[in-house]
Formats: structure tokens, C-alpha cells, sequence
């Protein structure tokens, strides 16, 4: 019997497909649902210090390889975010907690927060590419990464995945940082730094001009960016950038992750992109006679 | 391709001080009670239904409100907008007579829906209500489609009255098989108890703030994720009876809850 | 009447379409092949000191969105590279020698080489993204970017155009390192380094693994460099990654490039893709009342 | 999608001791003088011409001569390599009498061409060449699809000599409309000064080292930039005439230049 099962660092999954940060992770309503439509584990929109209102639309276009989008980290904050996750009690499936901040502080106390509010790991939002003083700076710099994996490690005891950019900086050399902070595993990748300009307008058509570039389109950048992680760190690397199809998933996990997670795919797939993902990897894990996600893990590195 | 097209306005109608319908190229099939996104250059992006659909071209009916709709409003043809769409779902028109109630800018989706109730041979019936007379609009063009009542809160024209009560007696004396709405929040969830009650069918076209309208960032959500770029803005009674939030809480543009009322 | 005429630093194109390096650049009858298609300039493949036969096959595959390569910088060396440059006297449009080398003193070498050879301006490649010891190592470094520009600056008195990456590091820094070293103008970007893992192998597809990938996928993550770059810096900008159509030109025009590079599109359009971009963008320029390049040039940087 | 399909051998023929078939599930149309990229999965990816086109299913011909063809030599049946294609173009037949010459493995391409004449009611000639009776292959299929002609350098089977000798004799004798080739470079191009200086049709399927088999890299150039892979490999009479690399010299995997004889 195929098992789809799989861990990350101490969560336990029913199987690899997460709910990336950002989609239809800020509601109560809809982590439930997402939840009941088969995802493995589901990340939080990524929450703040204080209620932030995000860029003007247009904050997110589809484009010809993908979705372009700058939503600006609206958020609630953290304070009223904690009325989502007292609604979510029914929710069977580990909920990480992303948080942003401007520095080790806090996220230390966004962490804290998390926590408290019983959710199961935090992932730290070190890389949004287009909300200037958060994310892209301090994701760029090794020794930042490792003094706020370092801060929050010591103010939490669950686990905690910093999400890594492929923007700026060799990513092995962030995620290396990542590690000797402490991270129990590392996310890889947040969307990529992009830009439309519409010839029409003649203007670039996000309102904040810049935005992350996801789905399809930056998958063969992601899918090298979680094989050389695996290849150089020790701890649990989770795969994302265009997984829409079991077997992207299974290339992530040929590449070394041991989960991905799925934004942009909600879009082109609909809710269902999590059990369809979990029932084409089954069916090739029983025709190559794998019969757990460790089985073939990491294949591709050797 | 979820992507704005970029038209120039071919026709603007004032359909009264407050309230204007700017008429675009728009070459795809679009149902009564789907939305475009309307960009207004530099400005904003805004969720917008269509409120008259002809061949190789739509109108949206808005109300000027804040920056988006302020700078539409002064906007003149042959100057350039975005639109994506067609969005979300339209209204189902179920059983033989259907009433319509609208309120405020919420009357703008149901002329398409309630022309083409007609076309489907449905005997309607319409209460358009507004606060006032001067906010009235699309009176002229519901009275081709059915036995229309209107209703005004200062009773400056038609009857005197909340659209909700005025609805509610209609309701009891019209025998509808179906209510269709579109409106203040508060207004729809009392049709909704209503038809409830009575066991009357029911749909109701639901705003909520918006940002992606790609069913992605979750902004729009009601009840257990209900988004209403995608699964709306037309719910049925069944849905929106299970959202607690519904006609209680919506989100401002951070996601934090606004209660009603 | 529309002129689609464009100025590189010194160099005068008859239209902004450039061929990219490593596409039909390395023998005498396809440089000419591609300027009698209508090509408003080439560039070779990148020439080093000595001969290279690359990576073995498969060197070069179609992915989703794009083409992924690994060449591993074959060429015929410097020395017998002169053969081809002899033979192609009667083009008439610029050909810009593309070198790459382990340092300064090689790119200097080279450059002057090229200058020699009477080739019309200098290409660094800078930013190979598969090729270990050459390109990614160097061009991610702004002092070691400013430090070749300059020693190549000294040796040659053609323009110089460094090739940027958005693979490591801000391109930005980069680019203003490029320029502090004297640089005539930029080209951005090379391809992305990534990884397609085939689910039937459990490898990596390419022999090599890592490789650079190309086309249309990458088109929004270069608009965006080149945007940052025309805002940033002073001299001009050269953009590459994905043009495949007229409003693919018009866009990188719009952000701010004086003209484009055309690669992977010579897969997909055929070599009649300098032509047919020239006559959209003719068309468009008509229609929007522009008279030449430089009219709508950068107007989305407002 | 030019992208490897990975499959399974199904079939391995032994041609004789130094060449082999390999049969492989191919589901597109391919045409004869069309080629294939075979993965080798860890080792390389090379071009290999069709050999037998049947349903669902090609070969291709090999000659052990390197680190790839030996490890296909090695490989047995349901063993996985990749394939991609169909690539180049293929063989144009034209008019009512063909000559078909082939030389060593060039001899392979010519089987599924000269079955496609004969099943357009075309009247076959055919040269194969070997350097030596044991390196001949096809002879049994070649038989059945015209007058066959044999020679070999050592005199071993067949006539002795070169194939361009006998070819230029059979052309004189025959008067075919147009000749068909595949070998060495060296008698290709005889054949082609022999069919100019005679006004015979003529067509040559080139071969130049590969890499990307995308048009892209221009390593298979030949003349004024045609691409092997592309235009290729299957020239005309005119466009080899102008190439003033064609039996002069090819390239090594650098770029570098290596001349012929
Ligand atoms: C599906 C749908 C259909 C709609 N159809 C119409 C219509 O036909 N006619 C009409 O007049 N109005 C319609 N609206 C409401 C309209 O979108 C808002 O009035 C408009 O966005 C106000 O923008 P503003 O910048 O002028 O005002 P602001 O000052 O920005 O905001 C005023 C109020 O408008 C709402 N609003 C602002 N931005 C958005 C947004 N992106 N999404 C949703 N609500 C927003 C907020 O509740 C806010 O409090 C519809 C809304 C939705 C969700
Ligand atoms: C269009 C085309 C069709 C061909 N069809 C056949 C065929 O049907 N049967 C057959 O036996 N051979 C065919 N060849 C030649 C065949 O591809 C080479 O013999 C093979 O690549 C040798 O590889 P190797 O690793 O075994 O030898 P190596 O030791 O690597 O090389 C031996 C020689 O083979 C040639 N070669 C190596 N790699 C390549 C490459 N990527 N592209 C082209 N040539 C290469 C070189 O000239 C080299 O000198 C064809 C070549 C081309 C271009
Ligand atoms: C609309 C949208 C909003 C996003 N918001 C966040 C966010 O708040 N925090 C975060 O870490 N990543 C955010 N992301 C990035 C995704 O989590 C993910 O890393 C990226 O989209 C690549 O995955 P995909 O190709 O599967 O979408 C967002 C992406 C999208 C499309
Ligand atoms: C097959 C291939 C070979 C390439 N070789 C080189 C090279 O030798 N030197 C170089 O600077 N860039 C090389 N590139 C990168 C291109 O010049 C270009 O920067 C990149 O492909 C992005 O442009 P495109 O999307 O139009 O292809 C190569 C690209 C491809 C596809
Ligand atoms: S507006 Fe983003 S999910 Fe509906
Ligand atoms: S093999 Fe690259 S162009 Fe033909």
C-alpha cells in the first residue's frame, strides 16, 4: 500500500500538498475549506505587526506564463488575526503561521503570537519581492536571515521554516544561514521580482509597477533552487513555484522537498489541484513501486 | 488570459446627479450578474457589474463614491479604461414569476437580468428602492419589463419605505416563485429570512471588497470560503444561509471584520 | 515616416533587433544567414581563449515555458574564431564579439582580440549560469564586474556592454559597478539558472543538470531588470529574455531599453522573427504617432 | 515539445556484427530521411536517422563508433532511452526512376526511402556500400525494393570499389531522374558534381555534429547558415552547389573546423 504521508522536521502531513502563503490563507472560512479539499497542510497569509491595507488594485493580473502579482502584505495584523485562528479549532491538518516584519523583533514576537494561538510551525516571510523594507532586504542578507531565524527559535518551541527568495543573493548561501540559525527547514521559493508593462498603457500594470512573479513559469528557477538546498543543507526543504500537476510534484520531490506548496495553481486548477495532485502521484508511486514519498526523494541528487 | 483589456469608452449616460452608465467595446458573452474589473489608469481597479449587455458591447452603472468611481465619473468618451472579465457567476432565473428587488446601485445588475427574465418569457416583478427620488434610476427602462414598484426611504416617489418591507408585502401579495436581489447587505439578508420562511427560492448577488478576482488571494471570502470573484456574486439561499457572516461582517481592504449595521 | 533606427552608445542599428549570443553566431554563414533575415545587429557566441567542445548532449531541450540549455560555452577559441570574422566582410550591421574569460586579463585579451578582428563592439559574457569558473562566479560580484569592464576599457576603444544576470545578486548594483568600470552600456539579462528533473529518469534532463533557462517564461523577470536599470543608470540598456513578438519589443522599449536581443524565438518564430518584430512595432509606432525609438522610449519609467 | 519521450526498446536487430537496429513505440509521423535525438540516459544524446517506419513503431540503424552508439550496442530489450523528433525534414521523391546510394550507416535512411518509392509506383535502383562484406546490412529488405547494386572497397561481396564509382557507372547505365543519397561526405559530393554536370535531381541527407536539434545553437550549420537540424538534413542539388563547406570541411563539437580526406 502506497503511503503519501510525509514529514517536515516534526509535522506530520497526510500527504505533500501545502497551501502556500498568501492564497486563500486569511480567513477563517476559507482554511477550512481548503483544508477539506485534501491539502496536506496549509500556511497562513502572511500577518504582520499592524493592520496593513496593501497596494491599490491592480494587485494581481494573470500573464502569459504565470501570475503577477503586488498585493502589498494586506493584512489584519496579528492582534485580530487571532479571531481566524479561534475559528479554525475543527481543522485537522497542521496551520503554519506566516508571519512578515522589518526585524528580528519582530518577528520574534510574531512568532510568539503564533504560537500562542496554538497554530502548528511558523513560516517566516523573509522575501516578499515587492514591499519595500520587508521581505527582499532582509532576505538578501545571510547574516540578517540567521539572527531572525536565531531570535525566533529562541522564543519558540515549534518549528520554524524561513521562506527563501531566489531574487537576490545566492540562495544556498541564505538558506546555509537559514540552517546555523536553527531553522528546522527552509521554503523555497517566494515568487520571483517582475514586472508587465502594458503597451497600451505604456505603464507598467500593477499600481506598485513591481511585482512576484509565480506559477508555471518560475518552476524550472525553483525546482533548482530546492535541488541545490537539498544537496547542501541537512534540514527539510519544501518545494514551491508552479506546481500545478502531480507530476511537478513529483519532480519537487525528486529534487529533494519533502512537501510542496501550491499558489498559482488554485488558479488554473481550482480547489481540486490538492487530491488530484495526491492521486496522480499515488497511482505513479504504485506503478514505479514506491511505496512512501521517502522512497524516491531526493532521487535526482545522486 | 485574466488580463486587462484595455477599451475607450464609446458612450457615457447619466442616469441621474449621482449615478452614470459608461458603455465599452466588449466582444465576449457575459451573463446577467457577472462583473468586469474596471481599471482606471494610476488610480485603482474596482469590481463593477454589467448592467446592459448588447451585441459587441456592455455598460456598468456606478455610483460616485470614492477615488475609482470619482475619477470615472468625470471620465469622457474616447478615454481609456481596463476591463477584465467576464467574472464570477450570473443570476439563475428559476420558476415562472420572479420578483426582483433592488436597492441602491444594486438595481445595476438586474435590468440585464431582469431583460432577459422577460426574454425567457417570466413574468416579473420589480421593487427598485433608493433613498430618495433623485437617486432613482433605470425607472424608465424596468417599467418595459415587468409590473415595477418603487420605493424611496423619504417616500419622494413611489412608496414610502424601506425596499426590504416594501419587498416583503410584495412578496406575500405576488405569490413570486423566485426572489432575485441585489443590494445593501442588510436588505438582502432580510429577503433572504423571508424566503426562508416562506420557502421561496432565492438569489442574491453579494459584494464584497476585492483584489485579485482570481479566486487567489482569499480577500473576498464569506462563509467557509466562499469566494465571490469566483463562486459569486450570485449566491443561492441555500449557500448563504450556512455564512455566518453573511448579512453580520464584511472585510475592509485589510481583511479586518466591519460589522453592519 | 517612422524610423526604427536606434543608437547603442556609438553603435547605429538600422532597428533595435539584436541576435542574441550563442544562437547561429558561430560560424560565418549563419551571421550572414541572420543579417540577410533582417537582424538590425548580432552578437557571436561567446569566444574564450581556447577551444571548448561543451557539455555533452543533451545540451538544449523545449520546456513549458522556454528553452533550458547547457552548452557549456563551446567554441572554437579565439585564435580559429578569426576564420569566421574574415569571411563576413559584406554584412553590413554591427557584429558585437561576445567573449568570456577567468578573469580580467583574459576578457582584456579577448577584447582586444575581437577589436582586431574589426568586429564593431565588445559583449562580456558575465553571467553564464552553468558554466563553473566562468560567468556566474564573476558577474554576481560588482567588484569584480567593475574591475573587468575597466581593464577591457583600457585594451579596446570600441563600446563594451557587459551581460548582466538576475541569477545572484541585486542587477542594479551590478549594473552600476559596470558602469563605474567605464561600460559603454548593459545587457540584461542572461538566462536563468534552472533544472528540469524528468519524472521517467529521475534525473535531470541536461547532462550538465543545472542550465540557463530561456524564452518566454523569463520575459517578465527581465522587464523588470531592465526597468531597474534604465531608472538606475545612465547609460544605455539592452534588453534580453523571451522577445518573441513586436509587443514584446515595445514593452522592453517602454521600460527603458534602446534595444532588444532576440534568442529562443528563432525556436519558436523562425529566423523571420527580426523582420516581422520590425514591421509590428513600424505599425504600432504609426498608429500611436511616434516617429522614432527614442520617442516612446522609457515612458513607462515616468 | 522538443523534449525527450522517454521509452523502452521493444526490438533489437542484429544487422550484422558491427550494426544494429533498435525498435522503439513512436507514435508521430515520421518521414523517411527525418531524424530522431537518442538520450542515452548519463552519457549523450545523438541523431540517428529513421531506418523502418512500421505502425506505432521506428527503428534506427547504428554503427558502434563511440562512448553512445557502443552503449546502445550494449542494451537489450525494455531498456529506456529518450527520444525526441520527428526532426528535419525528409526525403523528396521525384520523378519516375531513383538512384539510391548509400554509403556504411548512411545506407540506413535509404530503407524506409525506398520503400515509400516503390509504394508510389517508383522504379528503384540502389547502391549500398561497405568498406568489406560484413559491414553490409539491409541487403535482404534492399533487394525487395529494386534492382539492387553491391559494392564493396575490398571486392568481398559485390562489385569492388567505391560506391561513387559504381554509382557514377549505374547513373550512366541507368539514366535515373534523380539520385538519393546518404554516406560519407566525400562521396556524397561526387554524387552531387556527377548529377550537376548531368542535370540529374539529386538530394543528400548531411550530417553534422549536433547539440541542440533546436536550430538554435547553429553548431550543425553548413553553407550560408542552414542548420542541419532544420532545413537539413535532407539538401537539393542547388543548395548543396552553393555550399562552399560541403565536402570541404565539417565541424568538430567546438566549432572548430576539420576538413575532409
Ligand atoms: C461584484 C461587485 C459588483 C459591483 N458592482 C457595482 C456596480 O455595478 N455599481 C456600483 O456603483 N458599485 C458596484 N460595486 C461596488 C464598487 O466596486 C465600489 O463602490 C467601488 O469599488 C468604490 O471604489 P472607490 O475607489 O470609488 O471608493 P473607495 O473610497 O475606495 O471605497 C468606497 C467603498 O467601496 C468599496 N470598495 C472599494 N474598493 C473596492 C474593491 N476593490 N472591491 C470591492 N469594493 C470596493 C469599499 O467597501 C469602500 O468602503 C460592486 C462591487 C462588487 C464586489
Ligand atoms: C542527421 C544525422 C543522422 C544520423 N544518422 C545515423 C544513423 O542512422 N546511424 C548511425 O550509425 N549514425 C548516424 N549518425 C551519426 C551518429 O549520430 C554518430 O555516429 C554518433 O553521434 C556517434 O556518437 P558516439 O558517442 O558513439 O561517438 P563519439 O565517439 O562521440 O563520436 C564519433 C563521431 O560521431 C560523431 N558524433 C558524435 N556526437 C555527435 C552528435 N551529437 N551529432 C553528430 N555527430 C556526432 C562525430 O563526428 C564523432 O567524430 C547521424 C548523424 C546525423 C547528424
Ligand atoms: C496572490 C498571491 C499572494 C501571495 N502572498 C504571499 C504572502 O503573503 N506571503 C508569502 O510568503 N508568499 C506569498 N505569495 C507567494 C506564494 O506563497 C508562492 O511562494 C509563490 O506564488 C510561488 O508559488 P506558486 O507558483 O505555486 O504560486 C503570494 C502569491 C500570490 C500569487
Ligand atoms: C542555446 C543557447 C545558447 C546560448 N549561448 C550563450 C552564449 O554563448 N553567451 C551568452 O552570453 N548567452 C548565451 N545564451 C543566452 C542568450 O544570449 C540570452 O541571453 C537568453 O537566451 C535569453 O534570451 P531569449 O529568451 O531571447 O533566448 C544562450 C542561449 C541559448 C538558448
Ligand atoms: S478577490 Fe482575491 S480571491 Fe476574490
Ligand atoms: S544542432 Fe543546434 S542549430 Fe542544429
Amino acid at each position: 500500500m502506497v503511503n503519501i504521508g510525509t514529514r517536515i522536521s516534526e509535522l506530520k502531513l497526510r500527504n505533500p500538498t501545502i497551501l502556500a502563503s498568501g492564497i486563500l490563507g486569511e480567513t477563517s472560512g476559507s482554511m477550512k475549506r481548503v483544508a477539506s479539499c485534501g491539502a496536506g497542510a496549509i500556511v497562513t497569509k502572511s500577518i504582520g505587526m499592524k493592520p496593513r491595507e496593501g497596494y491599490p488594485n491592480p494587485t494581481a493580473v494573470e500573464i502569459e506564463c504565470g501570475i503577477l502579482n503586488s498585493m502589498g502584505l494586506p493584512n489584519p495584523g496579528i492582534e485580530e488575526f487571532k479571531k481566524e485562528i479561534d475559528e479554525i479549532d475543527e481543522i485537522d491538518i497542521p496551520v503554519i503561521g506566516s508571519i512578515f516584519g522589518k526585524d528580528e523583533k519582530e518577528f520574534a514576537f510574531l512568532a510568539k503570537k503564533m504560537e500562542e494561538y496554538g497554530l502548528d510551525a511558523i513560516e517566516l516571510n523573509l522575501s516578499c519581492p515587492h514591499a519595500r523594507g520587508y521581505g527582499l532586504e532582509i532576505g538578501s542578507s545571510p547574516d540578517i536571515v540567521r539572527e531572525v531565524v536565531r531570535e525566533v527559535k529562541k522564543k519558540v518551541s515549534i518549528p520554524v521554516f524561513p521562506k527563501l527568495s531566489a531574487n537576490a543573493g545566492d540562495i544556498v548561501d541564505i538558506g546555509k544561514a537559514a540552517e546555523e540559525g536553527g531553522a528546522d527547514g527552509v521554503v523555497a521559493i517566494n515568487s520571483l521580482r517582475a514586472m508587465k508593462i502594458d503597451i497600451h498603457l505604456k505603464k507598467p500594470i500593477l499600481y506598485n509597477r513591481v511585482g512576484g512573479y509565480s506559477g508555471k513559469g518560475i518552476k524550472p528557477v525553483a525546482v533548482r533552487c530546492v535541488y541545490e538546498l537539498s544537496r547542501e543543507l541537512d534540514i527539510p526543504v519544501i518545494g514551491v513555484g508552479g506546481v500545478e500537476t502531480w507530476e511537478d510534484a513529483v519532480e519537487y520531490i525528486l529534487a529533494g522537498a519533502c512537501a510542496v506548496q501550491i499558489g498559482a495553481a488554485v488558479y488554473y486548477r481550482g480547489l481540486s489541484v490538492f487530491a488530484e495532485i495526491c492521486e496522480g502521484m499515488k497511482r505513479w508511486m504504485e506503478e514505479n513501486g514506491f511505496e512512501s514519498i521517502e522512497d524516491f526523494r531526493g532521487v535526482a541528487l545522486k | 488570459m485574466n488580463y486587462p483589456e484595455i477599451v475607450r469608452i464609446k458612450e457615457i449616460v447619466e442616469e441621474n446627479p449621482y449615478v452614470k452608465s459608461i458603455f465599452i467595446p466588449f466582444s465576449k458573452t457575459i451573463e446577467p450578474g457577472q462583473f468586469i474589473m474596471v481599471l482606471i489608469p494610476g488610480v485603482d481597479e474596482i469590481p463593477m457589474s454589467v448592467s446592459r449587455i448588447k451585441d459587441g458591447e456592455i455598460s456598468f452603472t456606478f455610483k460616485r463614491v470614492g477615488d475609482a468611481t470619482g475619477k470615472l465619473f468625470e471620465m469622457e468618451i474616447g478615454d481609456v479604461i481596463g476591463v477584465r472579465g467576464p467574472l464570477g457567476n450570473g443570476f439563475e432565473l428559476r420558476g415562472e414569476r420572479i420578483l426582483f428587488v433592488g436597492g441602491g446601485t444594486g438595481i445595476a445588475p438586474l435590468l440585464p437580468a431582469a431583460e432577459k427574465a422577460k426574454h425567457l418569457g417570466k413574468e416579473n416583478i420589480i421593487v427598485i428602492g433608493a433613498k430618495t427620488k433623485d437617486e432613482l434610476f433605470f425607472v424608465g427602462e424596468m417599467k418595459k419589463l415587468g409590473k415595477l414598484i418603487i420605493s424611496t426611504d423619504d417616500g419622494s416617489e413611489g412608496e414610502k419605505g424601506l425596499a426590504a418591507d416594501i419587498a416583503e408585502r410584495v412578496i406575500d401579495e405576488e405569490k413570486p416563485d423566485m426572489v432575485v436581489t441585489c443590494g445593501p447587505e442588510l436588505m438582502m439578508k432580510r429577503l433572504l429570512d423571508i424566503c426562508v420562511e416562506r420557502g421561496i427560492d432565492f438569489q442574491a448577488s453579494v459584494e464584497r471588497y476585492m483584489k485579485c478576482a482570481l479566486g487567489l488571494c482569499g480577500q473576498c471570502c464569506i462563509g467557509e470560503g466562499l469566494r465571490v470573484c469566483k463562486e459569486g456574486p450570485v449566491f443561492d439561499k441555500d449557500t448563504l444561509i450556512k455564512c455566518s457572516d453573511f448579512g453580520v461582517f464584511t472585510r475592509d481592504a485589510s481583511g479586518r471584520r466591519v460589522y453592519f449595521g
